[in-house]
């Protein structure tokens, strides 16, 4: 036995130095990824979005992005090319989006990434796309990470999620001004930027409670803030943690005014998920489902007609801002649509009319939408509240 | 002498796939990585198989064991611009550390609590990661520098599918070897009769902690070459879903063999991946396969790869390496 | 502060009495066939999931589809134990647990492709409202659940301690060939011991669920609670998983309140590992002798 | 050789063995008779450090064994095989053997790396296994499971597992339990062999069996030692009639009620 493994150990290195050597020196290590420039009639643009797992629901984004590009291909395209996307299903595991972002790219030879949803799951994937010169356009996600300068091929879309705290912070200033407050946060790269925006409008918050998103009860953080008496409760929460909370809230009979940030309110079944949402305000930069804004009837009207079936929820406006955002760029390249054109045309986009209200990029800030306001439930819908609009760019 | 012959030709097709990706065309970034990725599984799987199909003890939380590798590599090299060789190097020694402090109450356990406590230890690395945010990134990860190799850059996909391939390699001499030998016989001693094992002289509890520390220090070893494969190491990827993948790996590929645990990995990994499009879809037919190869085909992929022996329930056969060929 | 206090543990006794429901249904289960079942909580989720097509679908009220579920939860019980684990009576322990997992798996796949990840609300079946006593918030759904763990105690208690059932499980434990050849039924018991072991996961999935929602992964955090409660418990005494559920669901709302809700699990781990370092079988188990 | 003074092992209430002495010299072979839960497997199993002891002592040529753990009794010197053949199902029959050389072979996790010491120290203790399986008949069998053997041969392996560690003091519980009378002379002549180099304490019902080969017998009902001398001295021992033998009328190997 002895002799075979030493035989097998020898064997092993012979062969691998044989192979490995010719191999390794043929393929130089390229930085810029392949398919620069887009040759033939379609520019295909690829997309990771979580269809199948606990977040899945918001991977519904999917929809709206291919209700957009197939309106776009309807009138024809852009400069002659037709839009085609590559959705994958990363499951909202980092590990997956890294792997087939690789895909995307490398097999699949997409233009840029549009659209693709969740924090930790672009994390894993934006320093290597901003590397290898792919644009990352409108990713869901409004964690700073993404905003920070130096990214040249990285255009976030969304509100920064420290916007989002700032909004309910000045709302909170303006209408509850010297009642005690409290934020419920997640812990992570969502809910802390959220709390220090509300903090550094608000100037402190009476309690302060992180949990975990695999948390269910709640009891105790509502008793603690019953007990405390504190008057206004702002949540930087997921859709799932938020409607327990306000459910654990109402069980408790403990009535404060609320406040929820923008991903834990926007799926269709909010209301029937907690009975007592009325009053609740929410903080917006999309107008609220059902409304007659222009924008929202435009896409209602594309989802129905381009991807019937699926809902004209908030998760699939996303997608819809992503295709407004990705189609700006494109129809403004003239000469060879590169990804250095068309990185270069999306920094002249100023004030850019979207769903999400207007979105500017420069050279300098990507920033992309700096305004959000607020919803309130009323009646079995979410109203927008008045003079409730935040337009201070939470960017240094 | 055959398996000796198909062994090798699978080596050398392995070695051999960057050069015929390469006269395809160029599309290696994708396939290599998808296969690189695959023999770090195929290491934690082995590993695990070390501890469930030789040991007989099981670990529901071994994903936690990758996670502090990963995480070990992925913050010395990004802090300190640690080489992969020291990555590898303290991942498994802090998995191996972890699993110590796990493993000693839990050997003086009935079977089950060690389930219990191992699936608990997996949650309780997500949590810590998660919240030590300002070591570990949160959930926004860490990201790491190229990875160097003892020196030599191994920043590109093909000199990182090597390292992977020969890591998987090495796992599976080392792994042989060890099962040939005095600790290796001790490990399936405890696991057939922890009575028989002491009265031979086995320490029950010492062997059991060390095939622990054995199991964890592979898989964290494998967290590391992970770590500078991805570029990123985030909390999500470690939870209970990976650890039933990888315990789903050693099941399905038969417990107690290593050309088993490799082909378990091959299986989870395509059904994983053909499944990925259907919700559940993946879980489903991997349950169903748990439990189908344990009522109806207890030898798993082990005893369809060795045919030639019947098998005898979810037990450990002899490998090639356990039988005396020095004659 | 004393109020505070008290509605804290007020609220940590409403949770652990989920744990311990959960616990007891693990441990009717161990009792009687040795094995510890890794898919407990994913049982006690589909039975669930019975409840809430009861309700959305076919317009059950809540109480019939509450039975409806239980009676489910029974079913689905003995056919695991008939289908699976019966044939595996000689099998390792290792085989066992690995055969439940890989329900586990399984069940959660299957209700995920049905239903989708979606979380579904599952309306509370008590909408009373909170009574106030002394400042005192006793929310109805706390004192059903903590009454419903009470009765169902009581009722585990007599059926094991007072009919043939209880004495054929008691018999089983002890010695599962010679209660064999003694004419006790052992498969028919071991089923009955699963039904019911399930039927209590259930009882606890369904009270949960209107605060989880109704998804596959509704029972994941409970189900770790109840492993947790019934090795503190001393795995294998009824009273030990009863109590161990009630405290840990004390500790844990304490965790929530004053140290840190985002480490709960991992601190209730830690203190796990310290207590079976000091008492390695639980606070309330004692030390089986292993026979050569 | 070994002394053991006043031992008493309890279970609970129940005391098992009671007060009991042994002395067993350096070589040949000892029988335990007694009916069934006269505490002959508790005793061998408190000498084999398995169970612990509530009173009493042991000594091996001088040295006290009650401090040691279960796996520190085979480096003292004493080995054991079981009742029902605790075989390990999933080692081959060498490597079942070597298992029995755990406690004398030293290599560690270096094993995985196969280094030059560990390679000759596994040569050495595989060749120490062969000479054993071939005096045995066992060498044939070498590659094959434990399950595939003849139940006699499963026997004789767990002697030999036992045996190969070349103990002072070897204990046997029921080495003939379940043989076939065409399986017996085998192992038997495999212990009265034993009994040439070290000691061996065997447990044994069949006095007939017993009469060849053991120089000594110890009778023990109820946890006590009710008699001891040769095997000829227990047949004429009243005590030992009216307890194990029973009248001439019943078979010897069916022990009447006490």
């Amino acid at each position: 036995m002895t002799n075979t493994s030493i035989r097998w150990g020898a064997r092993l290195a012979v062969v691998l130095a044989c192979a490995a050597l010719p191999a390794s020196g043929a393929i130089a290590a390229d930085a810029a990824a392949p398919g620069d420039t887009v040759t033939g009639d379609t520019i295909v643009l690829g997309q990771t979005a979580a269809q199948s797992g606990p977040q899945a629901p918001i991977g519904a984004s999917k929809w709206g992005l291919e209700a957009y590009i197939a309106s776009v291909n309807a009138r024809g395209g852009v400069a002659g090319k037709k839009l085609r996307l590559i959705s994958y299903d990363d499951g909202y595991q980092p590990a997956q989006t890294t792997a087939l972002d690789k895909k995307l790219v490398y097999e699949d030879r997409v233009f840029a990434i549009v659209g693709s949803i969740g924090s930790p799951t672009t994390a894993a994937v934006y320093k290597t796309l901003n590397d290898a010169h792919v644009p990352l356009l409108s990713m869901g996600s409004g964690s700073p990470i993404f905003y920070e300068p130096g990214l040249k091929y990285v255009f976030p879309s969304w509100p920064i999620y420290t916007t989002d705290g700032k909004t309910m912070g000045a709302f909170v200033k303006k209408h509850f001004a010297g009642q005690s407050t409290a934020v419920i946060y997640q812990d992570d790269g969502f809910g802390k930027p959220i709390l220090q925006g509300i903090k550094s409008d608000l100037g402190k918050v009476d309690v302060e409670i992180p949990y975990v998103p695999s948390q269910v009860d709640f009891s105790s953080a509502v008793i603690k803030l019953k007990s405390s008496g504190i008057k206004v409760v702002m949540l930087a929460t997921i859709a799932t943690s938020g409607a327990q909370i306000l459910n654990q809230m109402a069980s408790l009979d403990y009535h404060p005014a609320r406040i929820l940030t923008a991903s834990a309110c926007g799926y269709g079944g909010i209301f029937s998920a907690i009975a007592s949402l009325d009053g609740t305000y929410c903080t917006a930069f999309l107008p609220p489902p059902g409304s007659t804004d222009s924008h929202w009837t435009e896409f209602a009207d594309g989802m129905a007609k381009y991807a019937p079936g699926h809902p004209a929820d908030i998760y699939a406006a996303w997608g819809w801002l992503a295709g407004q955002i990705t189609y700006a760029g494109l129809e403004k390249i003239k000469g060879p649509i590169t990804r250095d054109a068309f990185v270069a045309q999306l920094e002249t986009l100023r004030n850019l009319d979207t769903i999400a209200g207007k979105v500017t990029y420069t050279p300098q800030q990507h920033e992309g939408s700096c305004c959000q306001l607020l919803w309130q439930a009323k009646g079995g819908k979410w109203d927008i509240v008045p003079d409730s609009a935040f337009n201070g760019s939470a960017m240094k | 002498m055959q398996r000796h012959t198909i062994a090798i030709s699978l080596i050398v097709l392995c070695a051999l796939l960057p050069l015929v990706l390469q006269l395809i065309g160029e599309r290696q970034v994708y396939w290599l990585f998808v296969v690189s990725e695959f023999f770090v599984f195929a290491i934690v799987a082995i590993s695990l198989d070390l501890l469930m199909g030789r040991s007989g003890q099981i670990s529901l939380g071994h994903s936690g064991f990758v996670a502090l590798g990963a995480y070990a590599a992925a913050i010395l090299n990004e802090q300190f611009g640690a080489d992969l060789a020291i990555g590898m190097l303290a991942g498994g020694c802090l998995a191996g550390i972890a699993s110590l402090i796990l493993g000693f109450p839990a050997t003086r356990l009935r079977g089950h609590y060690l389930g219990i406590v191992t699936l608990g230890f997996g949650i309780a690395v997500d949590q810590i990661a998660l919240k030590w945010d300002s070591l570990t990134g949160g959930d926004q990860g860490v990201h790491l520098h190229k990875a160097v190799l003892l020196g030599l850059d191994v920043g590109t996909p093909v000199r990182m599918y090597y390292v992977a391939l020969v890591a998987l390699l090495v796992t599976v001499l080392l792994v042989w070897n060890l099962t040939g030998t005095r600790v290796g016989r001790a490990f399936a001693a405890i696991k057939d009769s922890e009575v028989a094992a002491a009265a031979m002289g086995v320490p029950i509890a010492r062997t059991k902690v060390l095939a622990f520390i054995c199991s964890a220090f592979l898989a964290g070893a494998a967290g590391a070459i992970y770590a500078f494969l991805a570029g990123f190491v985030a909390p999500e990827d470690f939870g209970i879903d990976s650890s039933l993948l990888f315990f789903a790996m050693v099941v399905i590929g038969g417990m107690g063999s290593i050309p088993g645990a490799i082909g378990g990995a091959i299986v989870v990994d395509a059904v994983k991946n053909a499944a990925a499009t259907v919700s559940g879809l993946s879980l489903t037919i991997l349950g169903g396969m748990i439990v189908l190869v344990v009522l109806f085909f207890p030898g798993g992929l082990k005893a369809w790869l060795r045919p030639r022996r019947a098998a005898t329930g979810l037990v450990h056969e002899p490998d090639d390496a356990a039988i005396p060929q020095d004659a | 502060m004393t109020q505070y206090l008290l509605q804290i543990s007020l609220a940590g006794l409403a949770q652990g009495s989920l744990f311990a429901l959960t616990a007891l249904g693990l441990v009717v289960i161990y009792n009687a066939s040795s094995v510890v079942n890794f898919a407990h909580g994913a049982m006690g989720m589909a039975a669930t999931y019975v409840a809430y097509v009861l309700i959305t679908e076919l317009h059950a009220p809540f109480a019939l589809a509450f039975v409806g579920a239980l009676l489910a939860a029974f079913v689905l019980g003995v056919v695991v134990q008939k289908a699976l684990l019966g044939r595996l009576a000689n099998a390792p322990l290792l085989t066992q647990i690995v055969v439940t997992l890989g329900l586990y798996m399984f069940l959660q796949g299957v209700l995920g492709m049905i239903f989708g990840y979606n979380p579904r609300p599952m309306a509370n079946a008590i909408t009373m409202a909170p009574v106030i006593l002394g400042g005192l918030v006793l929310r109805p759904q706390d004192v059903v659940q903590l009454a419903l763990l009470l009765i169902l105690s009581a009722a585990l208690a007599a059926l094991f301690g007072a009919t043939k059932l209880g004495l054929g499980m008691r018999a089983i434990t002890e010695n599962a060939y010679a209660a064999r050849l003694m004419g006790i039924p052992v498969g028919n018991v071991l089923g009955t011991a699963w039904g019911i072991g399930v039927l209590l996961a259930a009882v606890a999935a369904i009270l949960a669920a209107p605060t989880t929602s109704v998804t596959p992964n509704m029972m994941d955090t409970i189900v770790v609670y109840g492993f947790v409660a019934a090795i503190l418990g001393g795995f294998g005494s009824m009273v030990g998983a009863l109590v161990g559920g009630l405290v840990l669901g004390v500790v844990v709302n304490f965790i929530d309140a004053f140290l840190a809700p985002e480490l709960a699990m991992s601190i209730v781990f830690g203190i796990l590992l310290l207590v079976l370092y000091v008492r390695p079988d639980g606070l309330f188990g004692r030390m089986k002798v292993q026979k050569v | 050789m070994l002394e053991a003074r006043q031992l008493t092992v309890r279970f609970g209430g129940l005391t098992a063995v009671n007060a009991l002495d042994l002395d067993i010299p350096d070589t040949g072979v000892f029988a335990l008779v007694g009916p069934n839960g006269a505490g002959k497997t508790t005793l061998i199993n408190a000498l084999s450090r398995v169970c612990s002891v509530a009173e009493g002592s042991i000594h091996l040529n001088g040295s006290d064994l009650l401090d040691l753990r279960p796996h520190e009794a085979v480096r003292a010197g004493i080995a054991r095989s079981f009742q029902r053949a605790e075989l390990f199902p999933t080692l081959s029959v060498t490597e079942n053997l070597l298992v029995g050389l755990h406690g004398e072979m030293t290599t560690g996790l270096e094993g995985a790396l196969r280094t030059r010491s560990t390679r000759a120290q596994e040569r050495a203790a595989r060749a120490r296994c062969e000479s054993l399986m071939r005096e045995l008949d066992l060498w044939e069998l070498r590659d094959c499971a434990p399950a595939d053997l003849p139940y006699g041969h499963q026997k004789l392996l767990d002697v030999a597992r036992a045996l190969i560690s070349r103990p002072k003091l070897l204990l046997l519980d029921e080495p003939f339990a379940g043989l076939t009378d065409a399986e017996t002379p085998r192992l038997l002549a495999c212990i009265a062999a034993a009994g040439q180099q070290c000691a061996v304490l065997m447990i044994e019902h069949h006095f007939k069996l017993l009469e060849g080969v053991a120089q000594r017998m110890t009778v023990m009902n109820f946890g006590r030692k009710i008699a001891e001398g040769t095997p000829a001295e227990m047949r004429a021992d009243p005590e030992v009639i009216r307890c194990y033998l029973g009248t001439g009328r019943q078979k010897a190997a069916e022990p009447a009620p006490c």
